[in-house]
């Protein structure tokens, strides 16, 4: 079978909404519109104005509205129209649905959905990948599939979880068709990075729609012989370091891609962690390869010189491996 | 409940507020506390009108919301104490309590945030249909936050099942209201939201309790959210060691004869003819209670932190 | 500005925007584009009612605000084209251009972010004592922003030189304003701020521009804000590919009727009597204007990568 | 001259805001109370209501509001009473003061004033140490001064710059006296850290009160005979990697201090550079020293296990020197 990550997204909510009357959705222009990117298209003709809600634009209150309601048993899932627009509901994420369950023992099921990341040129303030916001903040999980299959295992997986978790959706994946994938495939459980390519030479780290470009950029590299292995992290909070380990042992090189500014990013604690765990399996000095430390800009050819690419990644990972020692990248 | 009962409660609080301010100057307790010295009547007025299956949710100033929904007064206090046997174990202090038995959802700290949260537990009593009203309290500041406006605008929208119930006491810390808010009637903004927007005497525990219930009947029945503004006065300072300087003697002086406790008891004595040796008799018993509620937390043991390490999230 | 030189600007935007449709589909331009087609009357209106000290601040749907401030309608497009001659050299794209050189300090994506922006203008101006007058635009789902309730209260309060103007162009994307605005009209908002909230009609290019000098001047000698309500219709889908199914195709025929451009020609030739064969030279005019603008975009160049990197922050 | 931290800040705004006519300040009971740490206290008497403005409380109008004036010439700074309400203007600093230069190509000369930190039993909403939220933000600079002198010397460069400036003031630092230090000393650069304890066994690497501690912990060690070099960073952007790495190629060891959660913090971004940077002068995994992954508690006894001590400073010192290879701490 062939579906869209979209559809994917959408079959999901489906068959979840169906199995649980507690789920239902909330978000601006996700009922008559079907949301920004469609994912929500139909479902308000399915599930009704109840379950399906569109709200004004408030960000703060709808991701309020969202935690009471999750504390009070139901399981809401709210769509930011573009991941930007969280910055206006950090407060309600970070000092109320981070803090009900070490404080008051409250579980809050709070699935938030988040499309993130560039190459539409929609600019600045509509381009961002801001999981970087939420990687400190204790008790927020974070899910970032690459493909369509992942994101409905995981969806259903926050879906029946009891914490709030951040979903992250990557606007190059939507259109996206992926083959041969189980309609419905089983929850996965969060915490469990996946090996998408297998290599001895060197480890590529990545999530969302980045490990799509570490996936070509290693088939690339099989065709010089390079042998790149990646590893798609599926999950950020939690972090499978067991597996990003493993790997290393195997090649003594690691390369963490990340779509987002490279400082301050979700690369910079895994590359911490390596530091602190696997140390002693690093042959070269890991690298972080991002975005500059700038916003994306909205012209076609500024906006691809800042975000990577399978050809900035390869050209990177080969680097990393002719390299004799510790080299700064300037992205 | 009897006006005897709502007599006691309001009582409670008041002397569990002096109690903590008290305890501060012993420094018997550290952190922070905002008591609500001179506004029980709303608490008492509120709480006393909900049914047993409502919700309520509170602010930075909220034991005497918490103790008039139902709550064990020596467990608030252990909170302040930083025991095990607090609402929160310690966790969270006095700002942060909460007891869904209760109905009672908290508050957690910040200005404001609480007013979305209120409204998605009325959402959910919607959704299930079940008979539930949620009171959401707040203050004359947190009326200024943009989350106040948001909320009030979708709750209105869904006839969400809920009483906005702002504690108007004059004052947000130092900034009077009059200095917060261009238009100083909270009570006005209902209008923008299309909902019913009323002020009542704060001080005086049967309005509030009868406007609480008059509209918390028209919510259950469908009505939709309702704006009530219960103007009152701080008597005490907004935290402790809070100097007033922003406010006059004489006002002080002023407000005190305003004191919901005083205009308690006068209308027991006056209206009900109760003999002031049974005032008297029941104020011994909430003393008495007090003394109660601090050797609780004395004996009371601390938390153990590596329950709480334990704990660390994923 | 005589009322042919009116009709000027809102032909150019129009056709303008128009283009931007068209460049669209064809695939000449990327990203993203709001289009304000039918509300060019509250675009120039506002903006001919303004000093050339004044500041004005925009949204997401801006072009028109931009182009009747006085920006070149060559280097707006560039911007959309993504190249170096655009006012934010193609890093900001629609949504993001300012020129402070001509009061205009634009939008930034976020629906309702240029508001408190606007009244930090406005404090300036007022702490300058100078003589400027900051007109904030947005649009009715903007309203539903909670920073609108924050910065309309403090604006209030301060009595900041700004004027709140609402297009209210009867949707927030696919949201009609009855479904986002628990009572419809944001000018009954203005009460609960303490300023006078008035409507106007917003396709009637001399009503807005009438209102907006009597506020203008009147903040200008220390009144404080107003909140203008501009009623039109956004007769465009809300940005590209959107197919229109939240409304009926009988209401967009309706609303056409009302067409802004159309009650300004009307106006022309019938009070100002202005000739038929003036008004088509003018057309012409603007037409040429516009194919200029796109031959204009097509020569210009793209942005050098490296310039925008040797930018990298600290 | 002895001098309080609280004592130091307001002398320097009171000298600049004379120096200067365009620095105002916004703040919520800052004028009449005099702000809730007292920085304020004595300034609306001296320059009045025009300059020392209380506001309504609403962080994020009067973030957006500061920027604006800002932008037009003005140099505001706005004081959050607890750098926990941050989270509530989170959209205007990111959305918006971070991308006027790049995108805009305006300046944006605002200093954010940010009480932070635990210590004081305050709770989880009052407590928090929020830099990482801007960390990953490019065009956000950081100050985090650990002692008066150095708070007065940053805050008069961050009042004579472009950018915006997150300047963080740690609560238990403003009661401190500072002995013998120059009332207005001269501005100094961001991105220059302090060498403020020299040693040649390991390097302690902080910022704001962290760096108390961390003196503490070396002046306690090197009468064991442990000789740890502090190093303070005083900025976290720019960060001041050349120093970290002299130091290191010295000593080999690095710790990392940090008063929020271990994970995403402050600490992984300089983990993660000195990876990549002096991978080869480390000659054991670098170790973060931090608060566990949960919000900080109320009660005294769970607050202190929180947060790092002198005492689990030097703890975790003497672990990393005695072990003989990578090591997890578990805080
Ligand atoms: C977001 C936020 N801003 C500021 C504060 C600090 N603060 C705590 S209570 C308070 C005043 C609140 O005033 P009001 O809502 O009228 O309640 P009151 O204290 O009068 O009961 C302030 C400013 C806070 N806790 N949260
Ligand atoms: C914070 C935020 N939320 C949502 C959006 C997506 N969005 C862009 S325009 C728009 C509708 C805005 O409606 P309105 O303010 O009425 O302006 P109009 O589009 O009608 O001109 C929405 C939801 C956004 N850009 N920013
Ligand atoms: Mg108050
Ligand atoms: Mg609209």
């Amino acid at each position: 079978m062939s579906i869209t990550f979209t559809q994917a997204l959408r079959d999901t909510l489906t068959a979840e909404m169906k199995r649980d009357p507690s789920i239902f959705l909330m978000g601006e222009d996700i009922g008559l519109y079907g949301g920004a990117f469609g994912v929500t298209r139909g479902l308000l003709e399915t599930f009704g104005p109840q379950r399906v809600r569109d709200t004004p634009i408030s960000e703060q209150a709808l991701t309020g509205i969202a935690i009471g309601a999750a504390v009070a048993g139901q399981r809401p899932v709210i769509e930011f129209m573009f991941m930007d627009f969280i910055t206006l509901a950090v407060d309600q994420i970070v000092n109320m649905a981070a803090k009900l369950k070490p404080i008051y023992g409250m579980d809050c099921p709070l699935v938030i959905r988040a499309p993130h990341g560039g190459g539409r040129g929609y600019g600045a303030t509509h381009s961002q990948s801001l999981e970087r916001l939420f990687m400190g903040i204790p008790g927020i999980l974070i899910a970032a599939p690459s493909n369509a299959a992942d994101a409905s295992a995981l969806l259903q997986t926050a879906l029946r979880g009891k914490s709030p978790v951040l979903f992250l959706e990557h606007k190059m994946l939507y259109p996206q068709r992926f083959d041969d994938i189980d309609p419905l495939p089983e929850p996965i459980p969060f915490g469990v990075a996946n090996v998408v390519r297998t290599g001895k030479d060197v480890t590529l780290i990545s999530w969302s729609y980045m490990t799509q470009l570490a996936i070509q950029a290693s088939d690339q590299l099989r065709s010089s012989g390079i042998e790149a292995e990646v590893i798609d992290l599926l999950t950020l909070n939690p972090l499978d370091m067991g597996m990003i380990i493993e790997s290393l042992k195997q090649t003594g090189r690691v390369m963490i891609i990340e779509e987002g500014p490279k400082t301050g990013g979700v690369g910079a604690e895994i590359a911490a962690q390596i530091m602190e765990q696997a140390y002693d399996y690093l042959e070269k000095p890991l690298l972080r390869l991002a975005s500059p430390d700038l916003p994306i800009p909205s012209a076609k050819n500024l906006e691809a010189a800042c975000i990577p690419s399978a050809e900035s990644i390869q050209k990177a990972a080969r680097e990393l491996l002719s390299s004799n020692q510790g080299t700064v990248i300037s992205d | 409940m009897t006006s005897l009962q709502a007599y006691d409660l309001m009582l409670t609080i008041r002397l569990f507020e002096e109690a903590i301010e008290r305890l501060f100057l012993e420094g018997r307790i550290v952190g922070t506390a905002h008591t609500c010295i001179g506004q029980e009547a709303v608490a008492v007025g509120v709480a006393t009108a909900l049914q047993i299956q409502d919700a309520m949710t509170s602010t930075h100033r909220g034991h005497g919301h918490f103790i008039a929904r139902g709550a064990d007064p020596r467990r608030v206090m252990a909170e302040l104490f930083g025991r095990e046997t607090g609402y929160s174990k310690g966790r969270g202090g006095s700002q942060m309590m909460m007891d869904p038995s209760l109905g009672f959802y908290g508050a957690n700290g910040i200005t404001g945030a609480s007013i979305p949260f209120a409204a998605g537990l009325a959402l959910d009593a919607q959704m299930r249909q079940s008979n539930r009203v949620t009171v959401c309290l707040f203050g004359d500041g947190a009326s200024n936050q943009g989350v106040f406006h948001e909320t009030l605008n979708i709750a209105s929208l869904w006839k969400l099942p809920i009483l906005f119930i702002v504690e108007n006491n004059g004052y947000a810390m130092s900034t009077a209201t009059s200095r917060g808010l261009a238009n100083p009637s909270v009570a006005d903004r209902a209008a923008s939201y299309n909902m019913p927007g009323i002020t009542v005497d704060g001080n005086d525990f049967f309005a509030v309790r009868e406007r609480v219930e008059h509209f918390a009947e028209a919510a259950r029945k469908g009505a939709g959210p309702a704006l009530i503004e219960c103007q009152t006065y701080r008597l005490s300072g907004h935290s402790r060691g809070d100097p007033r300087t922003y406010r006059t003697r004489e006002e002080e002086v002023q407000a005190q004869k305003e004191d919901p406790l005083l205009r308690m008891e006068t209308h027991l004595s006056k209206t009900e003819a109760v003999p002031i040796a049974t005032l008297v008799a029941h104020q011994k018993q909430v003393h008495a209670k007090i003394d109660e509620v601090i050797r609780f937390c004395d004996a009371s043991p601390v938390p153990d932190p590596l329950n709480y390490l334990a704990e660390v999230l994923l």
